[in-house]
């Protein structure tokens, strides 16, 4: 270990502000886009499961009119 | 000889047509009939070239139309844009029309041309000032002024007075007599010079 | 045709590549986690100090892992653009689409890492470096790649127009990296060349590495994810997608 | 007639009965050469230092304003259609188009440029090798512009794309272009400029026709 203690780790020699503005914002925008990509897929997977249902009641509806 | 084989048209999500198939032979001419938004003008643009084929097939004297310079040669596709520039006079744009098809015209022949379609003394004008009509003939005087054998012409008679729709069916009588083919959609009533005989219809469906 | 190009045209097909990319995904992304975890422990824990640069130089570990991606991803880009253009597979456009974004991610994190290491190092957030201003650039590429595809409605034709630029693209980017290098010689005065610490420790290079490693499975990770919504997106009336749905919803 | 020729005639013809658009791209190409120097100052040294690169930015977002119309006229008339059915090669028709582009736009500005360079005091080797620079630089600008104006036509908010599409691959020609007169005054020679300047000519020549009509046959279907 390199580090004598927490506080030295996190100053980083003086230069915590840039180490950890770019660590930072790095694991922010990753983490991001990972959580935009899942919110997409949800919508879609939710959309679409909709559509299907609205088109199977539509169906069940066309038919109980003929009966 | 121009052959339709199986073709299907997809725009978007959306299935257009599938399962299409006719042919055209020398001196015929085929009646493309179908509601709105079935793919009419969709089918037309696939068989000139200008939307590609996913499936089905499409040639010419028996080869595909794919990258086929000597069927561009022998094709004229009149859609619903006119292609004609507003600031150009009808002469110089059928000039340049039959320049950018890679054919040479004669002057005289393209006088001729607008007068056979009732624009003599109208030649020199900007399109801009004819009317809808006006400029829908300027448009298909190029059939007169350029040299190919099949037509492929999207509603020609829209927005045609009576006398107009004659003359265009002479053309198309006269361009059917010499062995051309024609391919047509019309919302009109067909224009009645042409012989019953050399007409074929094919209704598309959805 | 050889049964090892029948296997690629098999996933060629969107349906098939739906199940594959489901099945591949999660392996990547723990794989990434794994790889990240230790080459972010290795290079905050274990590197020791550099002698020059202090402790500013761990930004490197994630700075030079993103400028890498950013650049690997628009090579792949081209990759799939070439592949769609001859072969008029549907996937490689939907493969760029999925790419894009975290191509553009990380041309951006590399721009914001290289200013925040250059200012420490340089004194100025921003010097008009070559490899900076290329990556400048290449961020630009990405934005326009992404503005062209979601602009065109119809996807196949956003697809081709997309692929198209993306091979524009990479066929200047050389020319352009050339052209900022020869203009940054010429005005040596107004510049600092950047460099990135020639006699690295083993273990730096190591912790570089690593970080490296995790990006890209990173990068394989998402788009994978990505590629599933927009397969899923675009072949939504088919029946597959209907009976891949079902079991959650209704009857 | 020569489908090439013909084509190019009409659009200058064209262009030349609506004069409105040449002259927007030289006014443009005037106003901003005119602008910089009330920006930074009358200072002659600075002014004969920014000079080039001035011009040659100016010259830039010139030609650019023009991109947007160079296909969109005929692919709303329909006349882009004939020329995909046509049975001369569409990537001959398209250069027609962007020969025509430059001389619209490209060919006003080269010979401008002497007497806008006047403004920021260039002696005559440093003028001489700007308007070699143009010369061979605004054809180049219409060359990869053209292909941007058939990425983006008949698409939603082209205007914007076109800028953002088109600007970053302008770096090199700005580059090399401004950099040469630059290196004739600090008395480099622009020499090596100039050929790389051709060279990108010459590759530009044969692939942008080329990827324009892909692309305009991509935008009509």
């Amino acid at each position: 270990m390199i580090w004598n203690s927490a506080g030295e780790f996190w100053a980083m020699g003086g230069y915590g502000l840039y180490v950890w503005g770019s660590f930072g914002v790095t694991f922010l925008l990753m983490g991001g886009e990972v959580i935009l990509a899942g919110r997409r897929h949800r919508q879609i997977c939710e959309s679409l499961q909709m559509q299907a249902m609205t088109r199977d009641a539509v169906q069940d509806s066309a038919q109980d009119w003929q009966a | 000889m121009l052959s339709v084989n199986d073709l299907s048209c997809h725009r978007g999500e959306r299935r257009l047509f599938s399962g299409v198939g006719f042919q055209l032979k020398a001196g015929t001419c085929l009646y493309l009939e179908g509601d709105n938004g079935v793919g009419k003008t969709s089918l037309l643009r696939q068989v000139s070239g200008l939307l590609p084929v996913s499936v089905g097939q499409i040639s010419w004297c028996g080869k595909p139309i794919a990258d086929n310079e000597f069927f561009r040669k022998q094709l004229i596709y009149l859609g619903h844009n006119l292609a004609m520039k507003d600031d150009l006079s009808a002469m110089e744009n059928l000039q340049i029309d039959a320049a950018i098809a890679g054919q040479a015209v004669d002057p005289d022949k393209v006088l001729s041309a607008l007068k056979s379609l009732g624009l003599k003394g109208r030649e020199h004008l900007p399109i801009r000032v004819l009317s809808q009509g006006q400029k829908r003939r300027a448009a298909l005087a190029r059939l007169l002024t350029r040299q190919a054998s099949l037509w492929i012409l999207d509603e020609p008679v829209v927005a045609l007075d009576v006398p107009a729709q004659a003359a265009v069916g002479r053309v198309l009588k006269a361009h059917l007599e010499k062995g051309g083919m024609v391919l047509f959609t019309s919302h009109q009533p067909l224009p009645m010079a042409i012989p019953s005989a050399s007409i074929t219809s094919y209704r598309l469906q959805g | 045709m050889t049964p090892h190009s029948n296997v690629l045209f098999r996933f060629a097909a969107p349906q098939a590549f739906y199940g594959l990319a489901g099945r591949l995904w999660p392996w990547v992304a723990a794989l990434a986690t794994v790889f990240g975890v230790w080459g972010l422990w290795t290079g905050m824990f274990v590197a020791p100090i550099d002698f020059q640069q202090g402790q500013a130089y761990r930004i490197i570990f994630v700075h030079v892992p993103a400028s890498w991606m950013s650049m690997i991803i628009y090579l792949a880009m081209a990759f799939w653009a070439v592949l769609g253009l001859t072969f008029n597979t549907r996937l490689s456009g939907m493969m760029n689409r999925a790419l894009a974004p975290t191509g553009a991610m990380f041309a951006f994190l590399s721009l914001w890492t290289g200013a925040l290491w250059g200012k420490p190092m340089w004194g100025a957030w921003w010097v008009w470096d070559a490899r900076l201003t290329s990556e400048l650039i290449l961020f630009f590429l990405y934005l326009g790649f992404m503005g062209l595809t979601a602009s065109i409605d119809d996807p196949r034709r956003s697809d081709k127009a997309g692929g198209l630029l993306a091979l524009v693209g990479a066929i200047n980017v050389p020319i352009i990296y050339f052209s900022v290098r020869w203009w940054n010689t010429l005005h040596q005065g107004a510049s600092v060349t950047v460099t990135q610490g020639s006699s690295m420790a083993q273990t730096m290079l190591w912790a570089m590495l690593l970080m490296a490693l995790s990006f890209w499975l990173y990068a394989i990770a998402i788009a994978l994810y990505r590629i599933r919504t927009l397969i899923l997106e675009r072949e939504k009336h088919t029946q597959w997608v209907n009976a891949e749905l079902r079991p959650e919803g209704a009857s | 007639m020569n489908p090439f020729i013909a084509v190019v005639r009409r659009d200058v013809s064209l262009a030349l009965r609506r004069k409105n658009e040449v002259m927007t791209s030289v006014f443009f190409f005037v106003v901003v050469a005119a602008l910089f120097p009330l920006g930074i100052g009358p200072e002659m040294n600075t002014l004969r230092l920014i000079g080039p690169g001035v011009l040659w930015v100016g010259a830039l977002l010139a030609s650019m304003l023009s991109l947007g119309r160079m296909f969109a006229g005929d692919h709303d008339d329909g006349t882009l259609e004939q020329m995909v059915l046509s049975s001369a090669s569409l990537p001959s028709l398209v250069g027609a188009k962007i020969l025509a582009h430059w001389l619209l736009s490209g060919l006003p500005l080269v010979v401008l440029s002497p007497v806008l360079a006047l403004q920021f005091d260039l002696n005559l080797q440093a003028i001489e090798v700007l308007m070699a620079t143009l010369l061979l630089g605004t054809p180049l600008l219409s060359l990869i512009g053209a292909v941007g104006a058939a990425l983006t036509l008949g698409v939603r908010g082209a205007d914007v794309l076109l800028s953002l599409l088109v600007l970053p691959l302008y770096v090199p020609a700005l580059v090399f272009g401004a950099g040469a007169v630059q290196a004739q005054t600090a008395g480099l020679g622009a020499s090596a400029h100039l050929s790389i300047l051709a060279a990108m000519l010459l590759m530009a020549a044969v692939f942008s026709p080329w990827a324009c009509a892909s692309a305009l046959r991509i935008a009509l279907e």
